[in-house]
């Protein structure tokens, strides 16, 4: 089992009848909400230099933290990387917080202390990302062995780029992790690209998952612009790791359909790569299957969509009132205060 | 009773702190059926077992990033180096993220990283370092550095049972050289006070570590010269104890701070400029900085005896101090 | 002739070493087919090829560790760090491999590291930092930081031409805010030595990197009140200029050190101590420091605004300390 | 070929014929010199006090520093570990310096200013071992990178024992390599244990080769303790390297007969381990070939044995004398000085 590599890419998308119609619909709610979500924020709030700095978004990623999250229970842990503000929503934290975070309030996940997807909080049981990158795969463990420690049936689960495996913590930590069988699984989304940097010169290898039998644990490569085929790869690795059969390292193939961040063009990536992805952008191929099978249509689908404008709209007006921190919080909350 | 080593001092207060609370838990390399390299946690792996005791791989900032993970899931991993100076493997994860995640986002880190620092056993470039100075400038650490059995234990359980994360630096040269009784009942040392090693009122040398035996020999040399030195031994450098500081400065009005971290960008600096800026007016002399040079810790036993500080040195600058 | 950028000067600096030196290469995240974060070697890939100009993996650590290597076998690597925040990710390979190998067994390592420092961007925790305390006691290390686009550029080129490992901080808010006609001949600034900005008998700011616009401004607002700031730009802080610290200590016996870095622990705390030791006798006040407090840098404008040291702030303890 | 794994360890010696009789005799010279010089040092002067601080020996590991450096051409360069005596020795660096280093005397090779196997010399073209694990992985290749660069037809080889490959810089030097397909060979001597912790609770696989297809490079098993078989793995990857071929990765199963240095009494390791490993001993083993196939008798080694015995005394008399660094050597060559 340890060493073998499964490959479900190239399977369609069959076993969609054992998702509850309820999970499939929440799916796509929480892909269209991130996807509206971060498109009013690149698109609109940060161009009206609303958002100041950095802002990186999952644009045709979104199947990936989505149908890997709406597997866990409240009492697990996530530590996602800077494309999973799935991760945010499904994890229930609201628009109207993640807006005022991007715009520096004080009622943001990091009170203004941090921007962007550099947030996190406990009560959502959401590590924060920090910028450099790996630096999660050793903490993901550390929650993962935490939970062994006390017998508790809870899982951690990690996400990162493909290029932040060449990272030597990426190394570290599951080696680490699959030393002591700890119930951790870590997502990579491999979108071909870090940065300007192809996969070609981030490492010798086609895969990230043909790197999972140097740690002897499952590896499994999974196109991630499916969200059925996700969800399925996501459960297995969960399930594996909740019953105590330790880490293991899932791939996910899809392509970054932006620039590295809101200020890159991307010239340095071919055109045709963008027309080829965006033929399979995962909430347009999963609309069509939940048509195809009957799940919902176009009406719901628009009134579903009227739905999270709304939503939208309510937390960014919500958001632009909000107050924004004062020096005397500067100085406050660097050591515990009690 | 027995008179209790600095390294069974470390040790006992480690093991109380894991019979008191369930969620402390040691992991390092070599730490379980070796006992660590320097036998600090000897008998641990027989007594909590290896969920509690952990021989990790040679992945230092593995280590330190699953203690992170750890704490956040509410446990109080200490992590041993085998020596301090492997800590710089561990330092983008120490001051990125344990160091940064309470102000980022409110998720206390109360972890401890301790481990062998310092000279004078010949250990060479790479087993004799004092890695303060490469923390002393990152908010949301504290650092520890103890000097007696006493303070070992003592700040031992005070930094496992801080909220926040905690260097503790031992000295590998005080060990097995000092040692004293300890109280039976469970004490802590309040992480950030310093101790007035010994009175005086014409001169002070503020230091700490190793470095506290050589200003106390010091000391005897001078009172029988009839300069009377102070003493005060910081015990933490974060926070440090600017009150007891900026007391035996304006008491002596001439100061020398003495450390074993080499001289430029040292920690003797921050501390001069406390006194430069808040007790000026009481300055009777220039303030003094003793230190190794600026160089590497060198091996060679002659080399190493050059390189450190060393009492007769520290008694003539003191004298030439003292008659300024 | 147009004025030349601190940004661009930092490139055509780069460009004429790779040109007049084949040893000469560039390695770091997208700094070829990206020409870099910041555009610092743009062009570069198309000019000197990919055996010259090398974009690595994330692995911060092994670039710095191949540099190593390869200026070993003779080349003269400069490894660009996307963000100096990272660098904290190759702080063993720099700290134990690359500053100890002279020392050690007589293995000169001339490389240059290099990368945007410092906050006013709102980049927040980790794209903001000042990490020259970090390196600031580690013996074997030189540290620039050029506050001009002159010395940017002459300094780029003297720390390739160096024969030691050489870290070069450029301050990113100074990238494209400042600029100036450059020599059209080759010219190197020297490591070490420091530059004074303005002349001034009543008082000095000694400081560096993007603080030393923030000092000259408030030497502006004091001069309309007759107060007269000298301010020094270290240019350098390892090897620090003594000569010129001691030299305006002495000329206005009151002292400012300002820096971006937070206060304690920071890099001031050496220069006082140099100055309360060795220009005890000139001073007429206490010698102050401002930075910003020891937080992490805050992301949000007002917070980040708070932090950083501003003109106003200077100007006040400026006008205290001249009127002490 | 970057994929697949060889493993020689069960191969017996056959192609002795393909090695010329000199280097044959070279070897076990070197083997031999090697033992008597980490004899005396560990057993005698490090017991009698003359030499402080760690002594760390590569008792029974002999073959794999001599059967890997004995490939080098003056000109490449060789990173050798702590346990890699046999490296220094074939390299033509004298016992009388060794020792000397050892004993912390000005004509040591780091001038007293290291101890031990941290010692180095270009001039010899190897680079001085740094405690910390690994950090010579991304220095070879940089090492082999200059040689890309120059275009030279040069080797770096690079050392480390098994824990050492839990390291990030482990990872992130071998995918830089493997990446540019640098002339660089890593080789691990895989004693069993790091220190006091054992291979399994180094690594959840069971071969540091099982590692080499994460990074897309060749891997190979190579018993240790056959300097023959090392011989010819080693001679494989260096050819390969040097016709641009790139990295490789190769194993050598051996064991460590001592405690990891001088003061400890392994008292973690089953006797019976070493008892089995004993019998392989690797010079004995050697000789015995050596002996079947006529190369070389009893008698030709003893007499070798009291040229060997002969070289140390001298060496340790000679280094004995020698004058200690003095307090002014202490601030010399921190930094360039013309
Ligand atoms: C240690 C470190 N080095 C460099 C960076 C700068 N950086 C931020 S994102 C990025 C590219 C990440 O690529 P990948 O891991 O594939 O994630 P993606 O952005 O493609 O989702 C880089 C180089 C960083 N954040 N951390
Ligand atoms: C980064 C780092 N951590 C810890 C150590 C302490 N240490 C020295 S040798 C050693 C064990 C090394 O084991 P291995 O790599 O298998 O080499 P071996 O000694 O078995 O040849 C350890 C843990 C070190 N030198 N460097
Ligand atoms: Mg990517
Ligand atoms: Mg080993």
């Amino acid at each position: 089992m340890a060493r073998e590599r499964v490959n479900t890419t190239k399977k369609d998308p069959a076993q969609l009848g054992a998702i509850e119609r309820d999970t499939m619909v929440k799916m796509l709610h929480y892909m269209r909400l991130t996807r509206t979500l971060e498109d009013r924020i690149e698109r609109k709030l940060y161009r009206q230099g609303k958002i100041v700095g950095g802002v990186y978004v999952g644009l045709g990623q979104e199947a990936i933290s989505i149908g890997t999250a709406i597997h866990m229970r409240d009492d697990d842990v996530v530590a996602p990387s800077h494309r999973d503000m799935g991760v945010f929503l499904i994890r229930g934290v609201t628009p109207r917080r993640i807006i005022a975070q991007y715009m520096g309030r004080k009622s943001g996940l990091t009170g203004g202390k941090d921007g962007n997807m550099h947030m996190g909080d406990m009560k959502h049981n959401i590590i924060a990302f920090v910028s450099h990158l790996a630096d999660n795969v050793p903490v993901a463990a550390g929650v993962a062995l935490a939970f062994k420690q006390r017998g508790e049936k809870r899982v951690a689960l990690c996400y990162n780029g493909e290029g932040a495996t060449s990272r030597g913590d990426w190394h570290e930590g599951i080696n680490l992790a699959s030393i002591h069988k700890l119930p951790v699984v870590y997502f990579v989304n491999n979108n071909a690209y870090a940065y300007s940097t192809p996969v070609h010169l981030q490492m010798a290898v086609e895969n990230v998952a043909d790197r999972a039998p140097a740690y002897g644990i499952p590896g499994e490569i999974v196109d991630g612009n499916d969200i059925i085929a996700v969800y399925h790869a996501a459960k297995r690795a969960i399930d594996r790791a909740r019953d105590g059969g330790g880490p293991s390292l899932v791939e996910f193939k899809t392509f970054r359909m932006t620039g590295h961040s809101a200020h890159d063009d991307a010239g340095y990536v071919p055109r045709e790569l963008f027309e080829e992805w965006r033929s399979k952008d995962p909430i347009v191929r999963y609309e069509r299957v939940l048509a195809e099978k009957g799940v919902l249509g176009r009406e719901e689908i628009e009134k579903m969509q009227k739905e999270i404008d709304a939503i939208i709209d309510d937390a960014t007006e919500w958001a632009e009132k909000e107050p924004y921190p004062g020096a005397k919080d500067l100085t406050r909350g660097v050591y515990f205060e009690g | 009773m027995a008179k209790t080593t600095y390294v069974d001092a470390i040790r006992d207060g480690l093991w109380e702190e894991m019979e008191r609370d369930d969620r402390v838990f040691l992991l390092g390399e070599d730490v379980g059926i070796y006992g660590g390299a320097f036998k600090v946690s000897k008998g641990m792996l027989e007594r909590f077992g290896d969920l509690r005791v952990i021989d990790t791989p040679i992945c230092e900032s593995a280590i330190v990033g699953a203690a992170v993970g750890a704490a956040l899931a509410g446990m109080r991993p200490v992590v041993e180096m085998q020596f301090i100076d492997f800590i710089s493997c561990a330092f983008d994860q120490i001051v990125n993220f344990a160091a940064k995640c309470r102000y980022r986002w409110g998720a206390g880190i109360p972890i401890v990283v301790r481990g062998p620092c310092g000279g004078g056993v010949h250990g060479g470039p790479f087993h004799s370092q004092n890695v303060e100075s490469y923390f002393f400038n990152v908010p949301g650490l504290k650092i520890v550095c103890p000097s007696t059995a006493y303070d070992a234990k003592g700040l031992i359980k005070a930094a496992i049972r801080d909220e926040d994360p905690v260097l503790y630096f031992e000295h590998k040269y005080l060990y097995r050289r000092v040692k004293e009784d300890l109280p039976e009942e469970d004490f802590v040392v309040p992480i950030g006070k310093a101790a007035l090693r010994r009175e005086g009122a014409d001169l002070s040398i503020i230091t700490y570590g190793a470095m506290v035996y050589k200003a106390l020999d010091a000391a005897e040399e001078l009172a029988k010269e009839g300069v009377e030195v102070e003493v005060l031994d910081l015990r933490s450098l974060l926070p440090l104890d600017e009150e007891a500081i900026l007391a035996t400065a304006k008491k002596t009005s001439k100061i020398i701070v003495l450390h074993e971290s080499t001289l430029t960008g040292g920690p003797g600096g921050e501390i001069v400029a406390r006194i430069a800026q808040k007790a000026f007016e009481y300055l009777d002399g220039p303030i003094l900085r003793i230190a190794p040079p600026d160089t590497p810790v060198p091996y060679s036993p002659p080399l190493e005896e050059a390189f450190l500080p060393q009492v007769q040195g520290i008694v003539e600058k003191a004298r030439e101090l003292a008659a300024y």
